[in-house]
């Protein structure tokens, strides 16, 4: 991103675009990436709930994927499911 | 109380992605959980320490609900401010919403330095959640 | 300008005699300015305080050295240091049962003129009990005419009913009219 | 319709407060600024204001209070003195990097130690480069309209910063003065309603105050605050003319007194300007052409004014109530020397250090100054840039 000058900021250090650091991505902090077998998945979602980084995605109740734009690896999600559906794969 | 499905889809995301905390850290997922504690809107607060840095490096910020942070020792006093600041545009008319506030302190900001603040905040009643 | 410079004991009222002298005059279109000298002392301690009084704005913001009129609430404080600054064409106050040369001799001014009232025994008499501020500012008004004594009264009862009651603002305002009469002047 | 009522400086602060009615007041009690807290309180307590007041435990925490406040888009206020106004330090800064409009009457004392409680201008100096504006008054009538005027200030939209509406602890904070004070209703309608672009409670709109700004952004940020001190001193006129509008009272950046023709002239702030007056009416009528600069503003610094004043005079003495230890004279002093200095008629500038921990400055001191003055021109030198007014 081009950096802005002063007149183009809003006053006084605030952010006005919540949740804007979804442009950054933290994807590439990998070294493991995780991977979900999904006949396995009983979409409890405590993946989702303990990812520390937003990144397992839920549509309807479901488990549907990961967000590796973002998603760091630390394999909490591999740790923490009961039916260890999900495992940790080199990058 | 709603089990973790129904709150996947009750509770918006309120601390988004992208922010740069370490691979695992505690810190964002305890603040997830937290706010998927109220239906209503939130508001936060956090003292100056990794979650604060980590969560709001500009131009960016990882928070998706009204976020504040002033210094490492005050958080409980600021939070003061905006709840007490919630009451008076409340009773003035010019919010009409249900708002909670939840300020954030590490050990630190809690028990060290911030220990005044928060203190004089318990002392007055105000009505915020905080968590250590 | 009329300058004028209260000596008193820390809760003997001198603050809010110099305070209602101020209010008063101010009613009558004049410039005023009441402004008390603040140390760490506490009930008891001597404390002085002061009042300018003009026709015109009061620019300044400075100490009263040279007082026209110098008014001792407590006949205790009496010494030449209550008449410094105070020339011979000035007017010593005094809150005394004692006489005029007793007054001249515990202070060193021969001079000037000085006027004597046992406000003590005045505040004991309609209050009850020893606060002989009011009567000081009775006494004053006598010698200096800066303020109607209806007008004070006034002032008094605006201030003091809702927060004495009306027996005691009485009290405060028959003392008043009590050490006007009764004050002698030199 | 106005009326004149006997009240102490910080009571005239107190009803200024009443007036303008802010929603949020958090302050903590310090000599000499208590009366001002325990005024309002006491509003507060008797129901003639809606203002909700956070009993904080500590300044730090008061200033804290407003800054989220502030943030929340309340109309905050808060008042100090002193070591209070030191222990605020920190979110003093914040206040005015944040942008937050929160109006502080500060009843100048001296700084701790020895401890004090008496007028210097120690602590509002000290605060001098934190970016908020301040304003400096000579007497109760000023305090109370300047509180006024800080407000509509600070809430500008070419400026946003904090005010600090300063007056001199004890010497005004509790002289009982004439204070002609308007009617409630046409406070309010000066001072107007307060609406903030970036709401904390704005919770469809969230936002993020106070993130961690680093190389990459954190001087532009500094750079808008520079700009913003810029803007104020072309939005405050426009405020003063406003003022005059509805209340009649003409107000300037600085003041001067009987100046145009004089030959020598003393700059002082706050109280000591009226004693200085008073000399200059006793010298004028003894024929001596002496004049008087009282700045009203310090920040910003009205430099363009000064110099106009100044400029032209043979020799000015420069009054400061604080020291900056820096062996070149005070605050003020070194401001308005070096704002002289590419002016090619500048006057001759000698710093007086006066007043501090309360020292009473009378007008006799005020004569020497001047007699001072008249030798420097007699002598065309300054033979001691730094003087001491008043002390042993």
């Amino acid at each position: 991103m081009k950096e802005k000058g002063w007149e183009e900021i809003p006053i006084g250090g605030v952010i006005d675009k919540a949740g804007s650091a979804a442009e950054y991505k933290t994807g590439d902090w990998r070294t493991f990436k995780p991977v979900r077998d999904e006949k396995k998945c009983t979409h409890c979602l405590l993946c989702w709930i303990y990812c520390p980084d937003s990144s397992i995605l839920v549509k309807d109740k479901k488990m549907v994927g990961f967000d590796y734009e973002h998603c760091k690896g630390d394999g909490i999600c591999a740790a923490v499911c009961p039916v260890k559906c999900i495992r940790m794969e080199k990058e | 109380m709603a089990n973790i499905k129904e709150l996947s889809e009750k509770i918006p995301e309120r601390l988004g992605p992208g922010h740069r905390l370490c691979a695992g850290c505690g810190a964002s997922i305890v603040v997830r959980q937290v706010l998927m504690g109220t239906e209503d809107p939130v508001v936060a607060v956090c003292s100056t320490g990794c979650l604060e840095v980590a969560t709001t490096i500009y131009p960016y910020t990882a928070w998706k609900i009204p976020f504040m942070h002033n210094a490492f020792e005050n958080a409980a006093s600021t939070m003061s401010g905006i709840e007490t600041a919630y009451r008076a545009l409340k009773k003035k008319g010019k919010i009409k919403k249900e708002i909670k506030f939840v300020a954030f302190g590490g050990d630190g900001g809690t028990y060290d330095i911030g220990l005044q603040a928060l203190s004089g905040a318990l002392e007055r009643g105000h009505n915020f959640v905080y968590v250590c | 300008m009329i300058e004028i410079r209260w000596h008193g004991r820390g809760g003997q009222g001198a603050k809010t005699a110099a305070q209602f002298l101020a209010e008063a005059t101010l009613d009558t279109g004049k410039y005023i300015q009441a402004f008390p000298e603040y140390g760490p002392e506490r009930a008891g301690a001597p404390i002085r305080t002061y009042n300018r009084i003009n026709a015109q704005p009061i620019n300044l913001h400075c100490g009263v050295t040279n007082p026209g009129y110098v008014v001792v609430i407590d006949p205790t404080l009496l010494s030449p240091a209550v008449v410094e600054g105070l020339s011979d064409k000035g007017m010593l106050l005094v809150n005394t049962s004692e006489s005029v040369d007793s007054v001249r001799q515990k202070t060193g001014f021969k001079e000037g003129r000085v006027a004597i009232v046992d406000a003590t025994k005045i505040s004991l008499d309609t209050l009850g009990k020893p606060m002989p501020n009011m009567p000081m500012l009775g006494a004053l008004l006598k010698i200096a005419p800066l303020v109607e004594l209806d007008a004070l009264y006034e002032k008094i009862k605006a201030k003091f009913l809702k927060k004495i009651g009306e027996e005691k603002t009485k009290a405060n305002i028959a003392g008043i009219k009590r050490a006007y009469e009764e004050v002698k002047i030199t | 319709m106005s009326k004149v009522i006997a009240l102490m400086g910080d009571q005239a602060a107190a009803e200024a407060m009443r007036q303008i009615e802010p929603d949020v007041v958090a302050a903590y009690p310090i000599t000499p600024q208590t009366e001002i807290v325990m005024t309002f309180a006491q509003f507060v307590a008797d129901g003639l204001v809606q203002t909700e007041m956070i009993p904080v435990e500590s300044e730090h925490s008061a200033m804290s209070a407003c800054v989220g406040a502030a943030a929340a888009g309340a109309r905050t206020m808060t008042a100090t003195s002193a070591n209070g106004l030191a222990l605020m330090w920190e979110i003093v800064y914040i206040a005015a990097s944040t942008r937050l409009p929160i109006v502080m009457p500060v009843v100048n004392r001296a700084l701790s130690a020895p401890i004090n409680i008496h007028c210097d201008h120690s602590d509002s100096m000290g605060a001098r480069d934190s970016g908020w504006l301040q304003i400096y008054c000579e007497n109760n009538q000023e305090v109370y309209e300047n509180i006024i005027m800080a407000v509509r200030i600070a809430e500008h939209k070419d400026i946003l910063l904090p005010v600090m509406v300063c007056q001199d602890g004890f010497i005004t904070s509790h002289a009982v003065e004439g204070v002609k004070v308007y009617d409630d209703k046409q406070v309010k309608d000066f001072i107007g309603e307060y609406t903030i672009r970036h709401s904390l409670l704005d919770v469809d709109n969230p936002v993020t105050y106070g993130p961690l700004d680093l190389q990459d952004y954190y001087f532009e940020h500094k750079r808008q605050q520079s700009e913003a001190i810029k803007n104020s001193l072309k939005a405050i006129p426009e405020i003063f003319a406003e003022f005059k509008r509805h209340f009649g009272v003409e107000y300037d950046f600085i003041e001067t007194y009987k100046l145009s023709d004089a030959e020598v002239a003393m700059v002082a702030l706050s109280s000591t300007a009226g004693t200085i007056k008073a000399v200059v009416d006793e010298l004028r009528a003894q024929g001596k052409k002496v004049g008087l600069l009282k700045p009203r503003f310090f920040r910003p610094f009205p430099k363009e004014k000064i110099v106009q004043a100044l400029s032209g005079l043979k020799a000015v003495a420069i009054l400061d109530r604080s020291e900056s230890f820096s062996n070149q004279g005070g605050p003020l002093f070194t401001e308005i020397r070096s704002a002289l200095l590419d002016e090619s008629k500048k006057p001759l500038t000698v710093n007086y250090i006066y007043g501090l921990g309360g020292r009473d400055i009378n007008t006799e001191q005020i004569r020497s100054v001047f007699t001072d003055l008249e030798k420097i021109v007699k002598e065309k030198e300054v033979k001691d840039l730094v003087n001491y007014l008043g002390v042993r």
